[in-house]
């Protein structure tokens, strides 16, 4: 326990970083990179507590004390919260780098509120990551669910607006149930400090109480997308592709799982989810969305629905992990938070790159593509490789534990939740290759130059998407293929085995 | 006798002293009172200060009127609560009369302004007045001074502002009437006016019917003048009409000052004691409260004119505050959170209100459905007016929350469960009537029915809508707004976000001590 | 029963009369839709309330019931009044109930200058009307 | 207002007087009756009542407040005493010796402008000199129908035994008025104000104003 | 409060009966706000100078009541007698007493003695108080009929919603 002013300094940058973008709004380059400065700045801020915290230390920063008692505004960084962070903060990094090409190919209006709106929802994401305990957590879940609105609605046509609209309709009902459940847990035990193996004062209330709070705060936890409150992402999908890559795919439902698993092992713990059956609730609301959010996706083609239906069932292997309650398949839903973070983020690069070198969004046209940008499409198809499972890329590995943890619950229901995840990385397998195979092996139809010359923009001939798009997806395709082959990068693997320590003791 | 215990009583007469002088100064200019009547102001905030410091560490000041004791005599008694709201009134008014400066201008025939910034002065001295006296009847003269006063500026705006303006004055007279006439059937079970002596001689007569009817009154009576929902009719018309600075003032204050007459009502002539067993009253209060901010909201969603939407919204957030005092009896966190709250709705309120005649002013508009890219034209109104909207709706790190998040752990404390349901369905209505106002401000492109929230209220409103829609006929200045009506709504505005931050942190802790205790609430947090 | 009217009727009648008067006043008060008839209903009903409190102050009852023809004064001291037995009224209500008739004035002054303002604006006073008028103006677009 | 507002003030106007009927007949039987000079608001507030044993009459004969009653007049809240809990110790004297004065009064006697129905002791409590700010209780014990009643005497009885040497005003109305309530009567002089510059406000069309 | 106006006739027996009474009326109101014993009677003196000159101003058109009792006049007498009253109190804030004693505590009986009548050391202030609230009332009441009885057709409401 280390008492630091790191965590407040790295959810300055963001802060600081929004003022000054709305002063430099004038000045496009200098505003961006006021957001470059500030995104490698918390990056490694959030970095540098990283060997600490792997080494057994909690960093400690409380900021101060509420008028409730011994309940204080701050942040207390575990190593369960730092993989979350390094997560969100590393890919704000890249993130920042691809929405500048990106916002200048296409032109888009507003892009100052674009920029200041995306500082505040990391500073929320990280903020939920870093948090001491469930009201801090609350502030700053709020925080990204404001702050990400003008980045949905950024289109501003009438879809776009009943897009947001569904979006706000969804997220604040949720705030209001979590909300609810905060201060159940404070009025039940007096304390909302997230406890390694649950806040003990809750097992002593009675069973019906406990799984009223619970889903109180599985419906908070709504950002997660678990079915069947999960049709907001799809929706949401019409904002602009950095959007959807930073926040739909690691902010705001990594927030949602992040938060799901804190319940289970830092709020509930897993004793008191054993003993009242909640795993079981939970563990077949994760498979049934994995399955069901699989065959969705197929069904879709537009590309980026098609994504936004992978993320509702993938999100459910790490809700599925944390429901299963054992040390593996908690830890592989540990691990599976920043490896789909990455595999997911290439994916969403990819599509906007796609859409702003050749206006296609649908994968029907995409035949022919693996020839005209093709760091693109390997980017791709390293990363769908890696969501259905197969080595070598990282995705493996997570799934590799949840199958080990979904093999030591031992009863029926153990087996019955491995089929469920070995079904669900196949049908992956079912919805990805078509579009691999499509854009490498897919020769054009024959009008594929008039195709591809009526694309928007009229241009003749199709080619990569500009550097600073190419860039940031190439880099996130080859660190999922590292991680495969070495889990440390970024100290994850060691993150991943103290957090795993510290909830089930031991080593 | 300390010089700082005649503080309070400076503060009432000199306002009064400068009122009568700034009918004088008229003759000789007649941007003089003006001035005179805002130095006066800072002056009063700069004792005001003092008075709470004092009371904070003396302990409450008891000041007797022409030297007589009380029974004899009238007592001023100032304890933290007292201080509290004193503070509040003095600056909300300063700010108020700062943004009145060019408002009036722009909204009142010049040769009116001497007369105007005198009642306003006069119903600052009233409400001051209110806000220290320590007598029942001595507050009725208060209370008709303030109201009348209200009468007046409310009715000068003329045109569709005069018979609203009348209802005003008929309802409020009743409700005045209805007071004194409960001060009187206590007087004539105990003999005396005075709130302490009150207090020690009523229990002695608490099971007298008198006492209870006369209690009933004083309660109807007050609710009317703060429009608590049943008695709430006269209220939307009002503020809807009233010139932008007198709307923003009464919203802001005027009704938290009346409000401030029940709570000192409940906690310092009666006890909690008799509410709860001898007349079983609190959870009727809850209840009353509970639909308040149900049907304030639900009524303010179906409006399109932008200040009687806030005016429904008012009355739903009074029900808040009525909420927390309900639920006091049970928990001290329910008075913690009236409390919170009457400041955080002072803030917000007057926030939204000034913003509304900013905009009407600048552009001629009063209907949401033609704010389309306001942000673009007026962006500092239109950020504060976001701010304060989040403050309303209760986000975090904004005022609101801070006694959204109070009266739930009070209505959990107290055991009363509905009550957390309707807290959070209110914050969500509450989202859906501000959302919209800010989509149109900044998010907007398209005019007509894309708005589903809308084209839900299109049916039922068009019976009581009142605004014509469109900026056509309107006035207008196109010039942007000076720099005098600006600042007053950022300063509102960038305090609902410290409050914020401060009733998260346990600062205010010490306060809220002492008001409970003034107060004689036995539990402290 | 009969002791009941006696006690609580006869010998209170100066409360039944002004409450009698109040709900007169308070009825035509709210229910008229006549803006003056409304402010005279609002006179009457604070003028019965005045009423009721001063006789609130009045004393002497059992001087005349238990000792013969004594009466009350009014609370101007003067020196003979005690040996020749008489009572002083309670001042209080008296001191009450003047500041309250000037409320009541000054309220009514305002409520009458809204009604003639109302009446050079709409050439009614009857309300009604107005609000018909209002609607008009509505869908005129003026004002 | 509106139309269906309107509609609704007519119904608000019979239920306010059928409401104010049955609060009237409820409550009628604790109003004062017309005249009764012993009522609350006109002399007294019985406080509370012990039974009369031989000492306490013999005591208070002799000057001198017994124990049973200034310990219920402690509990009450009205004088600093050692049970006082949260009551305005300022405004109210200690009951110690000498502080005060007791004197017997027959039935039927007049005195001070009031007449007295019940026999019994007045205990007139103060301290410091005969003027402003001194703390004073006025008290009145009867022993009628074998108990004492201890009374508490309020405005009236006070003021007109004191106005004409604090105030040297004969008229007790006018005492109350300008001196004891004088800040009642300013703000009332303020309400006149009120009106008339109302009344210029909304109606003068000439002038200066 | 017909909105066409009438042109008053004039009528001998009115007019000189209240050339002669208006002096008189305004006598007794002087009378019955400092001329009794003891103080009070401000507020009774003061409507009946204000009936005095409503009487004045109904008979002979309000050209010539202005001329008896100017608008600037008035609003100095609203106010001067506010300012008596409330000079009271703050006379006594300035010697750090309670406000509104009307002077007549210990420290100003050589004051009130030398300046007053035997009977009443409260003469000064109490005097002062009289006068202040007959004046103000006076000069309320007689403005408030100035312009409630005003004829005379403005515009259309002002600039409200």
């Amino acid at each position: 326990m280390t008492e630091l002013m790191t965590p407040l300094i790295a959810l300055l940058c963001p802060l600081v970083a929004s003022a000054l973008i709305l002063l430099c709004r004038k000045h496009p380059n200098i505003r961006e990179a006021w957001t470059i400065a500030a995104s490698i700045a918390m990056f490694l801020l959030v970095l540098s507590m990283a060997p600490l915290i792997a080494g057994g230390e909690t960093v400690r920063c409380i900021l101060f004390q509420s008028m409730f008692k011994d309940i204080y505004i701050g942040f207390k960084v575990d190593a369960f919260g730092e993989i979350f962070a390094i997560t969100a903060s590393s890919l704000w990094v890249l993130v920042s780098f691809y929405s500048i090409g990106y916002m200048r190919a296409l032109k888009e209006h507003a892009q100052t509120r674009y920029f200041f709106a995306f500082c505040f929802a990391i500073m929320g994401a990280v903020g939920v990551a870093l948090s001491a305990n469930l009201i801090t957590l609350f502030l700053f879940f709020e925080v990204i669910t404001v702050s990400t609105y003008p980045l949905v609605i950024h289109e501003q046509t009438p879809e776009a607006l009943a897009a947001g609209h569904k979006y706000l309709a969804y997220l604040m009902p949720a705030g209001a149930f979590l909300l609810l459940g905060i201060t159940i847990t404070y009025y039940l035990s007096g304390t909302t400090e997230f406890t390694p193996g649950g806040i003990r004062a809750l097992a002593s209330a009675s069973p019906i109480v406990v799984t009223g709070l619970f889903f109180a705060f599985l419906l908070g936890f709504m950002k997660a997308a678990w079915m069947p409150f999960h049709s907001w992402l799809p929706t949401a999908m019409i904002a602009p592709s950095p959007v959807s890559a930073l926040l739909h795919a690691v902010a705001v439902v990594k927030a949602g799982v992040f938060g799901i698993v804190r319940i289970v092992g830092y709020v509930l713990g897993m004793d008191l989810m054993q003993e009242v059956g909640l795993w079981l609730a939970l563990a077949c609301i994760a498979g049934f969305t994995m399955i069901v959010g699989s065959f969705f996706a197929i069904t879709q083609d537009n590309l980026k629905r098609r994504l936004a239906y992978s993320t509702i069932s993938q999100l459910s292997y790490i809700i599925l992990g944390a429901a299963l309650l054992t040390r593996d398949s908690i830890e592989g839903a540990m691990l599976h938070i920043p490896f789909h973070g990455y595999m997911k983020i290439t994916l969403f690069l990819c599509a906007g790159a796609i859409l702003a070198a050749t206006g296609k969004t649908k994968v029907s046209e995409m035949a022919g593509l693996g020839k005209k940008m093709p760091v693109t499409m390997l980017a791709f198809s390293v990363a769908a490789i890696g969501m259905a499972g197969i080595p070598p890329v990282c995705g493996f590995i997570s799934k590799l534990f949840l199958c080990k943890g979904a093999y030591a619950v031992g009863s029926p229901y153990g087996l019955a939740f491995l089929a469920v995840i070995l079904i669900s990385s196949l049908l992956d397998v079912i919805y990805f290759f078509p579009i691999i195979l499509t854009a490498f092996f897919k020769s054009p139809a024959g009008t594929a130059e008039e195709t591809g010359g009526a694309g928007e923009g009229g241009r003749e001939k199709i080619t990569e998407a500009p550097l600073l798009m190419v860039a940031p997806l190439a880099i996130t395709a080859l660190l999922s293929l590292a991680f495969f082959f070495n889990q440390n990068i970024f100290y994850i693997y060691d993150l991943a085995r103290m957090a795993i320590s510290d909830l089930f003791g031991g080593g | 006798m300390l010089l700082v215990e005649h503080f309070p009583v400076i503060i009432v007469g000199l306002s009064m002293f400068l009122a009568y002088t700034m009918l004088l100064a008229g003759y000789i200019n007649r941007r003089l009172p003006f001035f005179m009547s805002l130095a006066m102001n800072f002056f009063f905030l700069f004792l005001s200060i003092f008075v709470l410091n004092h009371v904070l560490t003396e302990g409450p000041i008891r000041y007797w009127q022409g030297g007589w004791r009380p029974p004899w005599g009238i007592e001023y008694v100032v304890d933290a609560m007292n201080a509290y709201l004193l503070i509040i009134v003095i600056s909300i008014v300063i700010l108020g009369l700062i943004y009145s400066k060019r408002n009036v201008e722009f909204e009142i025939e010049e040769r009116k302004h001497v007369t105007f910034y005198t009642l306003i002065q006069l119903m600052a001295a009233g409400l001051y007045g209110i806000t220290v006296t320590g007598d029942l009847f001595n507050m009725f003269i208060w209370l008709e001074i303030a109201s009348l006063t209200a009468y007046a500026l409310i009715a000068v705006a003329g045109g569709r502002a005069l018979r609203p303006a009348y209802n005003y004055v008929i309802m409020g007279s009743i409700g005045a009437c209805l007071y004194i006439f409960g001060v009187c059937w206590l007087y004539s079970a105990t003999g005396t006016l005075n709130f302490a002596d009150m207090r020690l001689l009523l229990p002695l007569v608490y099971d007298n019917k008198a006492v209870q009817m006369g209690f009933a009154m004083i309660v109807v009576g007050v609710m009317i003048k703060a429009y608590i929902f049943p008695l709430h009719l006269w209220q939307p018309d009002v503020y809807t009409y009233a010139p932008s600075t007198v709307s923003s003032m009464m919203a802001s204050v005027h009704v938290k000052v009346m409000f401030y007459i029940l709570l000192r009502l409940f906690y310092s002539v009666f006890t909690l004691d008799f509410i709860r067993h001898y007349i079983g009253l609190d959870l009727v209060i809850c209840w009353v409260a509970a639909a308040a901010i149900l049907a304030g909201s639900i009524w303010a969603i179906k409006q399109r004119n932008l200040r009687r939407m806030l005016a429904y919204s008012s009355v739903s957030q009074m029900g808040y505050i009525l909420l927390g005092v309900g639920l006091s009896p049970l928990s001290p966190w329910g008075l913690v959170g009236a409390v919170a709250h009457i400041l955080n709705h002072a803030v917000g309120k007057g926030c939204l209100f000034m913003c509304a005649g900013a905009i009407r002013q600048q552009e001629g508009l009063r209907d949401i459905r033609d704010f389309e890219g306001l942000g673009k034209k007026m962006p500092h109104v239109c950020a504060a007016f976001t701010i304060a909207a989040f403050s309303m709706i209760g986000i975090p790190f904004t005022a609101g929350f801070a006694s959204k998040v109070f009266l739930i752990i009070a209505s959990l404390d107290a055991s009363q469960y509905p009550f957390v349901a309707v807290l959070l369905i209110s914050g969500l209505l509450n989202l859906v009537y501000f959302w919209r106002v800010i989509d149109r401000m900044y998010f907007a492109r398209h005019r007509g029915a894309d708005d589903p929230a809308e084209a839900a209220s299109d049916a039922p409103a068009t019976v009581q809508e009142a605004a014509p829609s469109g900026p056509s006929n309107s006035a207008k200045s196109g010039r942007p707004l000076p720099l005098s009506m600006i600042a007053p709504i950022l300063a509102l505005a960038s305090l609902c976000i410290i409050l914020g931050v401060i009733w998260l942190t346990d600062i205010p802790s010490p306060l809220i001590n002492h008001i409970l205790s003034n107060l004689r609430m036995e539990a402290t947090i | 029963m009969m002791e009941w009217i006696v006690q609580h009727f006869l010998e209170k009648y100066n409360f039944w009369i002004a409450m009698f008067i109040i709900i007169i006043g308070l009825t035509a008060t709210i229910v008229k839709k006549n803006f003056l008839k409304k402010l005279i209903g609002l006179s009457i009903f604070q003028t019965a309330f005045f009423l009721w409190v001063v006789s609130l102050g009045d004393v002497g009852r059992d001087i005349l019931t238990s000792w013969g023809l004594k009466t009350q004064t009014p609370p101007i001291l003067w020196m003979q009044a005690a040996e020749k037995g008489y009572i002083y009224a309670n001042p209080l209500p008296h001191v009450l109930m003047l500041t309250g008739i000037v409320v009541s004035a000054a309220t009514t002054a305002v409520a009458l200058a809204i009604v003639i303002r109302i009446y050079q604006k709409y050439g009614t006073i009857e309300e009604d009307e107005i609000i018909e008028k209002e609607m008009e103006f509505e869908r005129r677009g003026v004002l | 207002m509106n139309l269906p507002a309107v509609k609704s003030l007519t119904w608000m106007g019979f239920v306010t007087a059928v409401l104010l009927t049955a609060i009237s007949l409820y409550a009628v039987e604790d109003i004062p009756a017309f005249g009764d000079e012993n009522s609350a608001v006109n002399k007294y507030i019985k406080l509370f009542s012990i039974d009369a044993d031989a000492g306490l009459a013999e005591s208070l004969n002799a000057g001198i407040v017994p124990e049973e009653i200034k310990t219920g007049i402690y509990d009450l809240g009205f004088i600093k005493g050692p049970t006082c809990e949260g009551c305005q110790n300022e405004n109210y004297p200690t009951l110690e010796e000498g502080s005060y004065e007791v004197e017997y009064i027959e039935k039927g006697t007049w005195l001070g402008g009031r007449i007295y129905t019940k026999a019994g002791w007045d205990v007139l409590i103060e301290e410091g000199e005969i003027f402003y700010n001194e703390p004073q209780q006025y008290y009145f014990i009867s022993d009628d129908s074998g108990e004492l009643s201890v009374y508490r005497y309020n405005w009236p009885v006070r003021v007109t035994e004191r106005t004409e040497e604090e105030t040297f005003i004969i008229n007790a109305v006018t005492s109350g008025l300008a001196d004891y309530r004088g800040y009642d009567t300013m703000g009332e002089e303020t309400v006149i104000l009120t009106g008339a510059i109302g009344v210029i406000l909304l109606m003068r069309r000439r002038g200066r104003l | 409060m017909t909105p066409e106006r009438r042109e008053n006739k004039r009528d001998v027996i009115i007019e000189v009966t209240t050339n002669l009474m208006f002096p008189l009326i305004l006598l007794f109101g002087l009378y019955v706000m400092i001329g009794t014993g003891g103080t009070g009677g401000g507020f009774q003196g003061g409507t009946i100078l204000a009936a005095g000159f409503i009487l004045y101003i109904t008979v002979f058109g309000h050209e010539k009541g202005r001329e008896k009792m100017p608008e600037s006049i008035n609003a100095l007498f609203k106010s001067l007698g506010l300012f008596l009253y409330n000079g009271a109190g703050w006379i006594c804030i300035l010697f750090s007493m309670a406000t509104a004693q009307w002077l007549n505590m210990p420290a100003f009986w050589p004051v009130s003695d030398f300046v007053g009548v035997p009977v009443s050391r409260s003469f000064l202030v109490g005097y002062m108080i009289s006068v202040g609230i007959g004046l103000t009332v006076m000069a309320s009441f007689v403005s408030q009929y100035f312009d409630l009885a005003w004829k005379e057709e403005d515009e259309m409401g002002g600039g409200g919603e």
